[in-house]
């Protein structure tokens, strides 16, 4: 079985994201069982909540819930980047965080890593 | 293309504000923060003059289509700056031939210019922001 | 053991292309994609080019065509849906970015 | 008199913001009169009420509020660029924008190098 | 340094993690998230190997100190690599020529490699990230 | 009309320090300040050092020390104040960073 699984280290507002999002659809198109995509460095600003992104640009944020709710993709932030951009803060479960997002710890990558075929970062 | 004299007696007076572009369009937001800048500089009816160098470059180049990558491609708002009273917009030629890329730009009266004398246009500037 | 190597920044800018191909294996795949494909026209190009057979070497054609860069005949078109294949038609994948 | 307007671009958890505090100090302590400091990009991040950055790292945040309340000096961040990472939201007076900053446009940059003899981006 | 032949009998299993450092220690978070990376590879006893290239030659340096700088000084903690068992650390020789650097660093068992062994190394490892 | 160049970045990784080095005017000064302290064993320094008595070479003493950087004697060492006090006898500032 072919399985993926990819880290995001570029923030919402950065058109490299956009890279990682076709990628990310276009495996799970092909039938590629991706275990998981971990959010890292300026990756976590993913999960921010309160981010607004005008309308006319690409809305990053919607396009991960979108696969995670269509695929059952898991998405990994790292509460440790997540913390240091003033995301994940005390509480593992608050209205700053976008659901679509599971707070996890760098641990979560070592899983990943070991039972992915491929690891591919962005 | 166009001679350092003409630069001067176009505009003698010290512009207030020169923004360097570094960055290529796309891969990262710098050129829309610069663009911004430019634009509410002007819309304060302050003197701006927009520097391309390096990677900076590839702003300018004509026959481009950010649509095709799914962004809302900022380029094309550069066709506002007569509107919006940008005239000083400024390319660094070094830049342009190291990365083999002709003098075809996709807004029109953009000066090329030598090392020496893109350096002398941003002297006439009081403030100069990179981005 | 191949590796895929993923090219996402300007060799104009970054010096990251250059270690890419500092360690380029024969068997290894480039894809130059995002800022990327602007190497195209970069001197370190040409050492690539003369690889090719050796080392297979690709461009996505949305990104270069966005930036308005000319594509050459030595170097593949292909889309974001042919690099999932190439995840998996190599033993890894490094990203240079 | 000598007046000077500072730009700041980079995030209070990059090592590069130590070096700009050091210098906006300086010149405060030379008696430079500091016209007002400018978050634009990243430089926003600074205004995030919940970033939280491990106690025993350079507390970047805390040293611009010392500054704002010592010396009176003036700490405007981009509305545009903090809401594409989260924090000015809807708004203007809310518990995610630290008390320190002032909510601004485009506009207070123009008036800040207008007025400024000297501007410095860090 | 080392041979390619003495690396291969050392390990001859494949590696889970290499991690490419590209970046200086300081003026970036680069370092440090790698380095978070790595230690946590290593506590979940995983085979992780660290990989020293370009700019990230100077995380290896001696004599330097952060603290010089106000911050604090991560580098500090490549002294327990020992202690988690990361034992592969491999630094591009063409990378310390080019800036003119000794093979001074501040932690031993440093493998000064060549471009074709670097990459060989890099090789015997299942999977790359490069910070 | 003077500047003072303010370089952050080492020109190893990055190639905004060749960037200000083609605009430079006899009459400005440069520091050297975080990575760009790297750069007094990049080879564009030499063409630099060449231009002492014109051009004024600065760096910041605990930037290059805290990277173990020694400093060569056409370069003067300063602090951050310095840098304060070369912002007012300079008529503007660029940062390339």
């Amino acid at each position: 079985m072919k399985t993926l699984a990819v880290v995001i280290t570029t923030p919402p507002y950065s058109h490299l994201t956009i890279t990682a999002l076709t990628y990310v659809e276009a495996a799970l198109v092909a039938g590629i069982n991706v275990i998981g995509v971990f959010f890292y460095q300026d990756g976590v600003m993913h999960a921010n909540e309160n981010i607004s992104i005008a309308s006319d640009e690409y809305q990053a944020i919607e396009h991960w819930q979108r696969l995670q709710k269509q695929y059952q993709l898991p998405l990994h932030i790292c509460i440790t980047a997540a913390e240091k951009r003033g995301i994940a803060c005390d509480a593992i479960d608050n209205d700053k965080i976008n659901k679509a997002f599971t707070v996890s710890g760098l641990g979560e990558l070592v899983e990943l890593t070991t039972k992915a075929s491929r690891l591919v970062q962005f | 293309m166009t001679s350092i004299e003409q630069n001067s007696s176009a505009s003698p007076q010290e512009s207030v504000l020169a923004i360097i572009n570094s960055k290529a369009p796309f891969s990262s937001s710098h050129g829309k923060d610069a663009l911004d800048v430019a634009l509410i500089f002007a819309a304060f009816e302050q003197k701006v003059s927009l520097f391309f160098q390096g990677d900076g470059v590839y702003q300018l180049m004509d026959k481009q289509d950010g649509s095709l990558l799914g962004i809302k491609d900022y380029l094309k708002t550069f066709s506002a700056f007569e509107f919006y009273d940008i005239e000083d917009i400024y390319v660094c030629q070094p830049s342009l031939a190291s990365r083999q890329l002709d003098e075809d730009f996709h807004i029109d009266d953009v000066q090329v210019l030598s090392s020496i004398e893109f350096g002398l246009a941003l002297n006439r500037h009081q403030h100069v922001l990179r981005f | 053991m191949s590796t895929l190597h993923l090219i996402r920044q300007s060799a104009f800018a970054s010096n990251d292309f250059a270690q890419c191909l500092s360690v380029l294996d024969h068997r290894d795949s480039v894809v130059l994609m995002d800022d990327g494909c602007y190497n195209l026209k970069h001197s370190l190009m040409d050492s690539l080019i003369k690889r090719v057979g050796s080392v297979n070497i690709n461009i996505i054609a949305s990104h270069a065509q966005a930036r308005a860069i000319e594509i050459i005949t030595a170097v593949n078109t292909i889309e974001i849906s042919d690099v999932v294949e190439l995840t998996f038609t190599h033993n890894k994948v490094i990203t240079w970015q």
